[in-house]
């Protein structure tokens, strides 16, 4: 008989975390566990994903746009007790603007910034340079002044003492690279502490192992699923699937032309895909809706600009929608000047022959098979594709150098769309052809960077939204990319232990992977949950082994008795 | 009473791919306490069988046949338990090979107090040893430290760890050399007179059973073919097969034996001379000394014979003279001509002088047939002529007769002999005018060795070709040689004309060779 | 004169013939052989390859076995037994392929070494020794992942890293043959190494190369269907390793999915006991070591 | 698993000579193989691939300036000899980069796992050796018994079968009896009994796996060297002794038979690392194996050099520990 078990939300963690330290977290993974020990300064509400109280219940911005005043009220503890203060958050701010190493996750949100200051344990000033859109969405871990004054050098600071002193929902309980994360409640936490004792992130090294566990009982909470093993789960007692509106794309870049911020161009890719009368009719021949619903399962939105639906505001709905139509794209490219050779492949002006080459992910299944379907299609309008997978890392360099014609590509998005609109800006195109730019399409248009100087200025969220839509269809338009679909988020939960989840957005959201740690932090455990044991019980495996130890013994013994007999025998 | 040991009508027969195979058949024997039985017969006889299924120690395969009585109760229907308890208490083996007879990775001592625990007796390790004439402190070593000699004598001194009745010593000195055979043998006699047990002993060298046993039996082809007191049988056979292995043995200094008259010694112009030749090998345990300064001189159409004892130098000095094997010091002349260092020169040469070596099964490839393995050299040489008229020519020259009917032939549808012969044609096909034939009988039956020494007397005779011949036998070099030279630790002690050498030794080893040579007459 | 050596020749292989048919195993492995070869080879002709593709999968995903698809479909709707029946042809190719070349290495190796002796018999006994101690799949993969992917690396990932044991059976035999006197007689008839090599080690040895050969192969089959499964294969080839590879990625055993995972298993597990079996009745009959003590 | 096939015992070493000579001898072989297997390392994962800055900055807007920075800081931009020397000083003092994907150094990465990797091979090679040889010997003493037949079949099937594939049916047939992978629970309390209990739960299916795919080799290895003791004459010395059939076996042919096993234990070793490997990825077993794995997803080429360089070497030592205790079991080759 055990001691009464603490109630447990078990989570699958498939991506490594690569460090407890919050200055130095940059996977997914980690940001998100670090949001369970320390709240930012503002968050995003879990329904609407606006920005609420974090750190600061409250905020007010000069007329200039320049000088922000955040006030952090009273009574909000860290889990040691110690009240949190605005110098807490001075601490911090000030901490990543003066040593580089702090800088090294989240530098760029201060970057912009003039000076923190903390004229009371009340207020916080925070003043820049430019104005800056983003300050309610200052994606910095707030962290205790009265721990981190000790720590010696940032970088080499691995943060795991247990218990941590959080201001989040949680405490750091037990950390085991590779194995597992253990957090508790946190019982001062200011909203009040989570339903439950202990959450524990474990780690699983596929999603399908993940799912397999999950099937057994022996976690409660799966993400990142695929179609196959989303489906697998349907109709299974004690689980509840999720699927969500995900913040992921995948795209189909076309090389139109790689070249530097100075215009020098870079790569080796194919001269009829500068033509956009040719990507027109490349994107025309693909038929997305097959592709969804055979790579995808089905569990993917169309795709038109690279802002997701789940963000409504932003995402474009075009006025047209380009029809899947090999047909028309036949013609097109036979008015274009690209007449079919005695092979069926078409030829472009310059004599060459439209043979294109298609690079993806050996280790993603996704580009194996919609790389299948995209050369198939392109074969029906005479453009002939063959489709090469090669390791990660080989693929990073052949898109940065530009050393490719048709490559797979995706981004995850942001509430705010500055960013991933940012990547298709003459500006992020690489410095040299020798170093990487953050682009991946070398997009370089005239319109669509007028446009995005104008939505970085603009603060009337209605006028900002139109000005983003009318960008995605200047790129809808020009495709340098075709986004091929927004993945959905496939999740799954047990639901014998855990009734329900709070998902952002609402409805249609996740429970993990979100912009706050509002999936974990409200999860409300079943009643009886604390009494369900977790997988076979000891006592059975005891007896396994016990059955197994007679068995072989006998055995043994048998084999001794005959051997002996035999010895008579000679 | 009945005899310590009876066999009647014992036959035994293994079963194998092709069918059974008779090994023994319909063999009497009869063994009183206190006396020695010899078993005498060449090779694969069936001599060993017969040791063997005293204690039935047959493999499986082994299907027995008769009665075996020991001490009047049959081996053959003895249960298991009493089986065990007769094996080494009543009757003990010393068995073939003490080389893997001995557990390799077990102390000997531990090995021989081993049927001790187990019978109960109680005699001493160090007792056992001391009888068989080894110092105490043999007991803790292992059977690799221990020479030839030494681990026989520890197969012995087992087989009399239970003090049993009869002992069976299947073959105890072969690979051992004359002396340390003497030595065994003196051990093996002393035993039987000083505590009365029953010894048979078996060997295919009837000088050796000669010295030691009252009776001696002849096996032929599984059977019996003389029996009788020992000295009888050897002095008077009867039948042919004891004849002609008697005749294998010559005896030194009996001019019946020697086959060479004296007035065929002519002068002769040396054809192949070795100057101060020194071989040294370096090894893992250091360098050894295999030739020490060897002067050595062969006429044409003479015969020279090479004695020495086992690890002498005797065939490194061959491979040398044959420049298989460069001199460390010293040099060898061909007709007044230093060896040719180049691999065309050393091929010009060897056509003029040819080796045959030790073993001809292992000699020729098994792969080949006769034709091929004669041509070999023709084609190498790319002598021009018919082929297949010159290894006719080369095989009837070698006496294999009709030479056609040989062509096809691979070497294990061949005797011993006729194998022999196959490599001597196939030297003979380049028209060597030396022949090097290093332990020519050594692994031949008795029956065909005097075959394989007629043939190459009968070469010298035709061709004149001349012949350096390696043996270890003195006996041999009595019978054909003109001229003897004497080998001892790499050094020629002793080297002159074949009467002057063995009739009236000078060096101090030469004596003791001769003494140790096992005589058929007492 | 070459008649009567080739009809002995044809009577020895005759009654090696003879001999192997009777280790029932070894008859056993080499009929299964035969069936799956002439399978593989029927492939294009009796199957159609379009099957193969993606995007003109007939059936759904994850369909379990029916009249329709025998062996059930795999995550993309394609018929596991196609795949299967294709996926033998690359793993049959692989593992041949790389056995040729480890073999030829390692009897390129091994006779040298044994023969010449010397330094070069010295160096070429620690590249081996030290090729024999390494852990070869560890080595393949490090090729595999810095070469470019296809089934020329992986080929060649396999051959360069498994020939040293073939290497020290070679250079035994080869040692053990020129150790024989029959060597030094062919020397005393004036044969240089081209002779002795040719006319005398390389016949004796070719037998064991040829037991060797078929062990290897069951080494190199398992060994292609490991790399692939990792990740390392020809990702545009079906291969029984890549569908395991397909199987562990798409959750095959989360969807109990025993169809996708059988077959490409079963297949190797058949063609390596296959190989094996062969070897080792071979190895039996041809090996005169062993013959001696059955 | 290109292995040595089904390898025969190796003939025995001639008397030794020198014991101390041979073991200085010996280890001074294994230091060159181990710097043959550092260099190998380093050349095939720093020469055959592109440049790593570019890897390390994907997605970022770096300007000239600080790639130079960056290739500087790594010292990309020396000479390779250079660079060699400096892998070679950084890897004495058990510095072997940095991964690229953890962002944290090798040698750390490599720190964590070893002692999970031991555990399972630790533990699946001994049962694996236990069995095996018993099986051998049972087998080979009845040889072309029922018993000797269905062992041999049962090993050979094991051997022909890739671990991963029997990892995975294993997993799929015992459906809930064990968990699917990991060490161990989370939830576990943290006395020791129960986290062995949880960790032993855990290992039976890798272990079992590993010991199914491994065990025949030393089955098979184990009967070849005793079937060819069988016919050893000592044998019947043995028996003619009067010695009962099973003393017979134990007192002298086991004990012969079992020397030429030993080193195949050990030379084998390189063979179950490498089943680790696939083992390790299906079962998430936190272990060396499954880190070579996650370094080839990308790859991880300073991680994939520092497994490389930690595997390849380990069987070497074991090689070297397997002649050394040779050296001791066999009186003939230890010194006279
Ligand atoms: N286990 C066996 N299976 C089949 N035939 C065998 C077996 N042992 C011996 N023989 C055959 O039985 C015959 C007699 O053999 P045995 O060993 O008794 O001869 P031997 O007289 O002792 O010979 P040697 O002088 O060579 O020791 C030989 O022809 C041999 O080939
Ligand atoms: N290849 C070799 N390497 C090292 N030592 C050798 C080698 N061959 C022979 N010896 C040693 O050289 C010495 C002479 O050997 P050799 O073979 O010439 O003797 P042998 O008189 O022909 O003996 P046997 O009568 O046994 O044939 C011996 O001590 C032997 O151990
Ligand atoms: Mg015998
Ligand atoms: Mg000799
Ligand atoms: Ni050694």
């Amino acid at each position: 008989a055990q001691a009464q078990q603490p109630v447990t939300l078990r989570v699958a963690i498939i991506q490594q975390v690569d460090s407890l330290n919050p200055f130095l977290a940059t996977y997914q993974a980690s940001t998100e566990v670090g949001r369970l020990m320390y709240d930012y300064l503002t968050a995003y509400d879990a329904k609407d994903q606006r920005p609420v109280e974090g750190v600061a219940k409250s905020w007010e911005k000069s007329a200039d746009n320049l000088t922000w005043t955040f006030t952090v009220p009273d009574g909000k503890k860290w889990s040691d007790g110690q009240p949190i203060t605005a110098k807490d958050v001075g601490f911090t701010y000030n901490l990543m603007m003066t040593d580089k190493d702090a800088a090294t996750a989240n530098g760029s949100f201060v970057a912009n910034f003039e000076s923190v200051t903390v004229p009371d344990d009340r207020t916080v000033v925070i003043k820049t340079k430019v104005p800056q859109a983003s300050m309610l969405a200052l994606d910095v871990p707030i962290v205790p002044e009265h721990v981190w004054k000790g720590v010696g050098k940032i970088a080499d600071y691995k943060n795991d003492v247990t218990p941590s002193v959080s201001s989040g929902p949680f405490v750091l309980s037990e950390y085991r690279a590779n194995e597992f994360i253990k957090f508790k409640a946190n019982k001062e936490y200011w909203r009040g502490a989570p339903k439950y004792d202990e959450l524990h992130f474990i780690y699983y090294k596929t999603v399908d192992a993940a799912v397999q566990a999950l099937d057994k009982g022996e976690l409660d909470l799966v993400n990142r699923m695929g179609p196959a093993q989303f489906d697998s789960l349907k109709g299974k007692s004690g689980i509840t699937l999720n699927k969500a509106q995900g913040r992921r794309f995948n795209e189909l870049v076309l090389n139109s032309g790689a070249a530097t911020k100075t215009g020098e161009p870079i790569g080796d890719g194919h001269p009829a895909l500068k033509d956009v009368k040719v990507r027109q009719a490349i994107a025309k021949a693909i038929d997305q809706d097959a592709i969804i619903a055979r790579v995808n399962g089905g569990y993917a939105e169309r795709g038109t600009g690279p802002i997701p639906p789940v963000f409504p505001d932003y995402h474009l709905t075009p006025e047209k929608v380009r029809p899947f139509d090999p047909a028309a794209a036949n013609t097109e490219l036979d008015q274009a000047g690209y007449p079919k050779g005695s092979d069926g492949i078409r030829v472009g002006a310059d004599g060459k022959p439209l043979k294109l080459r298609l690079v993806g992910h050996t280790s993603r299944a996704y580009d194996e098979q919609a790389g299948e379907y995209i050369k198939s299609s392109l074969a029906d309008i005479g453009i002939a594709v063959d489709v090469q997978l090669v390791a990660d890392t080989l693929l990073d360099e052949q898109g940065v150098a530009g050393k490719f014609d048709l490559i797979f590509s995706g981004w995850g998005t942001n509430p705010d769309p500055d960013f991933i609109l940012s990547l298709h800006t003459c500006d992020s195109r690489p410095e040299s052809p020798t170093t990487s730019g953050t682009t991946d399409t070398f997009f370089c248009d005239k319109t669509y960077d007028e446009l995005y100087a104008k939505q970085g200025a603009e603060l009337d969220p209605a006028k900002r939204s139109a000005l983003v839509k009318q960008m995605q269809q200047r790129f809808y338009d020009e495709v340098p990319a075709i986004i091929l679909g927004h993945d959905n988020s496939l999740e799954a939960y047990r639901n014998d232990t855990f009734a329900s989840f709070t998902i952002q957005p609402d409805p249609g959201g996740v429970i993990m992977a979100q912009n706050g740690m509002w999936g974990y932090y409200g999860a409300v455990p079943v009643a009886a949950a604390g009494a369900a044991s977790s997988g076979p019980s000891g006592l059975l495996i005891a007896g396994i082994v016990v059955v197994v130890l007679l068995v072989v013994g006998g055995v043994l013994l048998l084999a001794r008795r005959r051997g002996a007999t035999a010895g008579d025998r000679e | 009473m009945s005899p310590l040991l009876e066999l009647r009508g014992l036959g035994v027969h293994y079963r194998t791919d092709r069918g059974e195979v008779a090994a023994v058949r319909d063999v009497d024997l009869t063994l009183e306490a206190g006396q020695t039985l010899g078993l005498a017969g060449e090779s694969g006889c069936g001599k060993s069988t017969v040791a063997m299924s005293v204690l039935r120690l047959l493999p499986k395969s082994a299907r027995v046949e008769g009665e075996i009585l020991l001490d009047g109760e049959d081996v053959t229907t003895m249960s298991w338990g009493r089986l065990r308890a007769v094996r080494w208490a009543q009757a003990s083996v010393v068995f073939q090979g003490a080389m893997h007879a001995l557990n390799p990775v077990r102390r000997v001592g531990d090995q021989i107090a081993e049927p001790i625990r187990l019978h109960g007796g109680k005699a001493k390790v160090s007792d056992l040893l001391d009888q068989v004439e080894l110092p105490a402190a043999k007991a803790r070593s292992y059977p690799h430290e221990l020479s030839g000699g030494q681990k026989q004598r520890i197969m012995i001194a087992m087989a009399l760890a239970c003090d049993p009745r009869l002992v069976i010593a299947d073959e105890p000195t072969t690979a051992l050399d004359v002396i340390v055979q003497a030595q065994v043998l003196g051990v093996l006699s002393r035993l039987v007179a000083e505590q009365g047990i029953g010894l048979v002993m078996i060997s295919h060298d009837l000088s050796v059973l000669a010295s030691t046993c009252d009776r001696l039996a002849v096996m032929r082809h599984g059977g019996i073919v003389e029996e009788g007191p020992a000295r009888e049988v050897i002095a008077s056979p009867t039948h042919p097969h004891t004849r002609a292995l008697a005749a294998a043995f010559p005896v030194v200094g009996d001019p019946a034996f020697r086959q060479v008259e004296p007035d065929e010694v002519r002068e002769s112009s040396p054809l192949l001379r070795a100057e101060a030749l020194s071989v040294d090998y370096r090894g893992r345990g250091g360098v050894v000394h295999a030739v020490k300064g060897v002067d050595l001189e062969i006429g044409s159409g003479e015969i020279v014979a090479l004695v020495g004892e086992s690890g002498s130098g005797k065939t490194t000095t061959a491979r040398t003279l044959l420049g298989l094997r460069a001199p460390t010091s010293g040099r060898v002349l061909f007709e007044g001509e230093e060896l040719p260092r180049s691999a065309k020169g050393l091929r010009e040469y060897r056509r003029q002088v040819q080796l045959v070596l030790q073993d001809p099964t292992s000699a020729l490839n098994p792969r080949h047939s006769v034709y091929e393995s004669v041509a070999e050299g023709l084609r190498i040489h790319k002598v021009p002529g018919d082929e297949a008229a010159l290894v006719a020519d080369a095989l009837a020259k070698a006496e294999l007769r009709p030479p056609e009917s040989f062509f096809p032939v691979l070497p294990h549808e061949l005797s011993g002999g006729q194998r022999q012969r196959v490599v001597i044609a196939g030297a003979l096909a380049l028209g060597p005018r030396l022949l090097v034939a290093d332990e020519p009988v050594a692994s031949l039956d008795a029956s065909v060795r005097g075959e394989i020494l007629a043939l190459l007397l009968g070469l010298r005779r035709e061709l004149g070709l001349a012949a350096l011949i390696i043996t270890h036998d003195l006996g041999l070099a009595w019978s054909i040689a003109d001229r003897v030279a004497v080998m001892h630790e790499g050094v020629l002690v002793e080297q002159g004309a074949v009467d002057q050498v063995l009739l009236d030794p000078r060096h101090e080893y030469t004596r003791r060779l001769l003494a140790a040579v096992p005589s058929t007459t007492p | 004169m070459t008649s009567i050596v080739w009809q002995r020749r044809r009577a020895a292989v005759g009654s090696t013939w003879r001999e192997f048919t009777r280790n029932r195993g070894g008859l056993a492995g080499l009929v299964v052989l035969g069936v799956v070869v002439v399978l593989a080879l029927l492939a294009p002709l009796v199957t159609d390859a379009s099957g193969l593709d993606v995007t003109k999968a007939a059936g759904q995903r994850w369909q379990s076995p029916s009249a329709e698809f025998w062996f059930g479909t795999d995550h993309t709707g394609r018929s596991v037994l196609l795949l299967t029946w294709w996926g033998s042809r690359i793993s049959l190719l692989i593992g041949l392929t790389a056995t040729v070349l480890s073999v030829a290495i390692g009897t390129l190796v091994g006779v040298t070494a044994a023969h010449f002796g010397g330094w070069l018999s010295a160096g070429l006994m620690w590249v081996t020794n030290f090729f024999l101690v390494l852990p070869s799949l560890v080595l393949a993969i490090a090729l595999s992942t810095v070469l470019p992917r296809g089934i020329g690396t992986i080929v060649l990932a396999i051959g360069v890293t498994s020939w040293a044991s073939t290497a020290r059976l070679v250079r035994a035999q080869t040692l053990s043959v020129e150790a024989r006197p029959f060597i030094e007689r062919a020397k005393v008839l004036g044969g240089g190494h081209v002779h002795v090599i040719g006319r005398h080690v390389l016949p004796a040895v070719l037998p064991l190369v040829f037991v060797n050969t078929t062990l290897t192969v069951a080494n190199a089959i398992v060994a292609e269907a490991t790399l692939s499964f990792l990740g390392l294969g020809d990702p545009s080839m079906v291969s029984w390793g890549s569908m395991l590879r397909a199987a562990n990625l798409h959750g095959a055993v989360s969807q109990r999915a025993w169809w996708f995972l059988l077959p490409p298993g079963l297949g190797v597990v058949v063609i390596v006991l296959a190989f094996t079996l062969v070897g080792r009745a071979l190895e039996t009959v041809l090996n005169p070591r062993l013959r001696g003590d059955r | 698993m290109t292995a040595p096939p089904l390898v025969r015992p190796s003939p025995r070493r001639g008397g030794g000579s020198g014991l101390l000579r041979h073991v200085a001898g010996k280890v001074g072989g294994a230091l060159v193989s181990l710097a043959a297997v550092v260099v190998l390392g380093f050349f095939l994962f720093r020469l055959i691939p592109g440049d790593p800055t570019v890897t390390m900055t994907r997605g970022r807007q770096v300007d000239e300036a600080q790639i130079a920075e960056l290739r500087a800081l790594h010292g990309y931009d020396r000479p390779i000899v250079e660079q060699f020397g400096k892998y070679v000083g950084g890897l004495l003092h058990g510095d072997m980069g940095t991964s690229l994907f953890y962002r944290r150094t090798v040698a750390e990465l490599i720190g964590e796992r070893v002692g999970p990797t031991l555990l399972l091979v630790g533990t699946s090679t001994l049962i694996a050796v236990t069995l095996g040889l018993w099986l051998g010997i049972r087998g080979a003493w009845r040889r072309d018994s029922p018993f000797d037949r269905a062992s041999t079949g049962v090993a050979l099937v094991g051997w022909a079968m890739p671990a991963f594939w029997l990892g995975m049916l294993l997993s799929m047939v015992t459906g809930n009896l064990f968990p699917s992978g990991g060490m161990r629970f989370s939830s576990t309390p943290p006395d020791f009994w129960s986290q062995a209990l949880d960790v032993a739960h855990h290992m039976v299916l890798p272990c079992l796996t590993l010991i199914a795919v491994v065990y025949a080799q030393y089955q098979l290895v184990m009967r070849s060297s005793l079937l060819e003791e069988m016919n050893a004459d000592y044998l019947t010395t043995a028996r003619a002794k009067g010695l009962r059939d099973d003393q017979v076996r134990r007192r002298h042919a086991v004990p012969n038979a079992l020397l030429p096993t030993v080193t195949l234990v050990f030379l084998h070793i390189g063979l179950v690392v490498t089943g680790a490997i696939t083992v390790e990825t299906v079962f998430s077993w936190p272990g060396l194996g499954l880190l070579t794995y996650e370094a080839l997803a990308g790859p991880d080429l300073p991680l994939l050099q520092g497994t490389f360089v930690v595997l390849a070497g380990s069987v070497i030592v074991m090689n070297v520990l397997a002649d050394l205790l040779y050296q001791v079991l066999d009186p003939r080759v230890r010194a006279s």
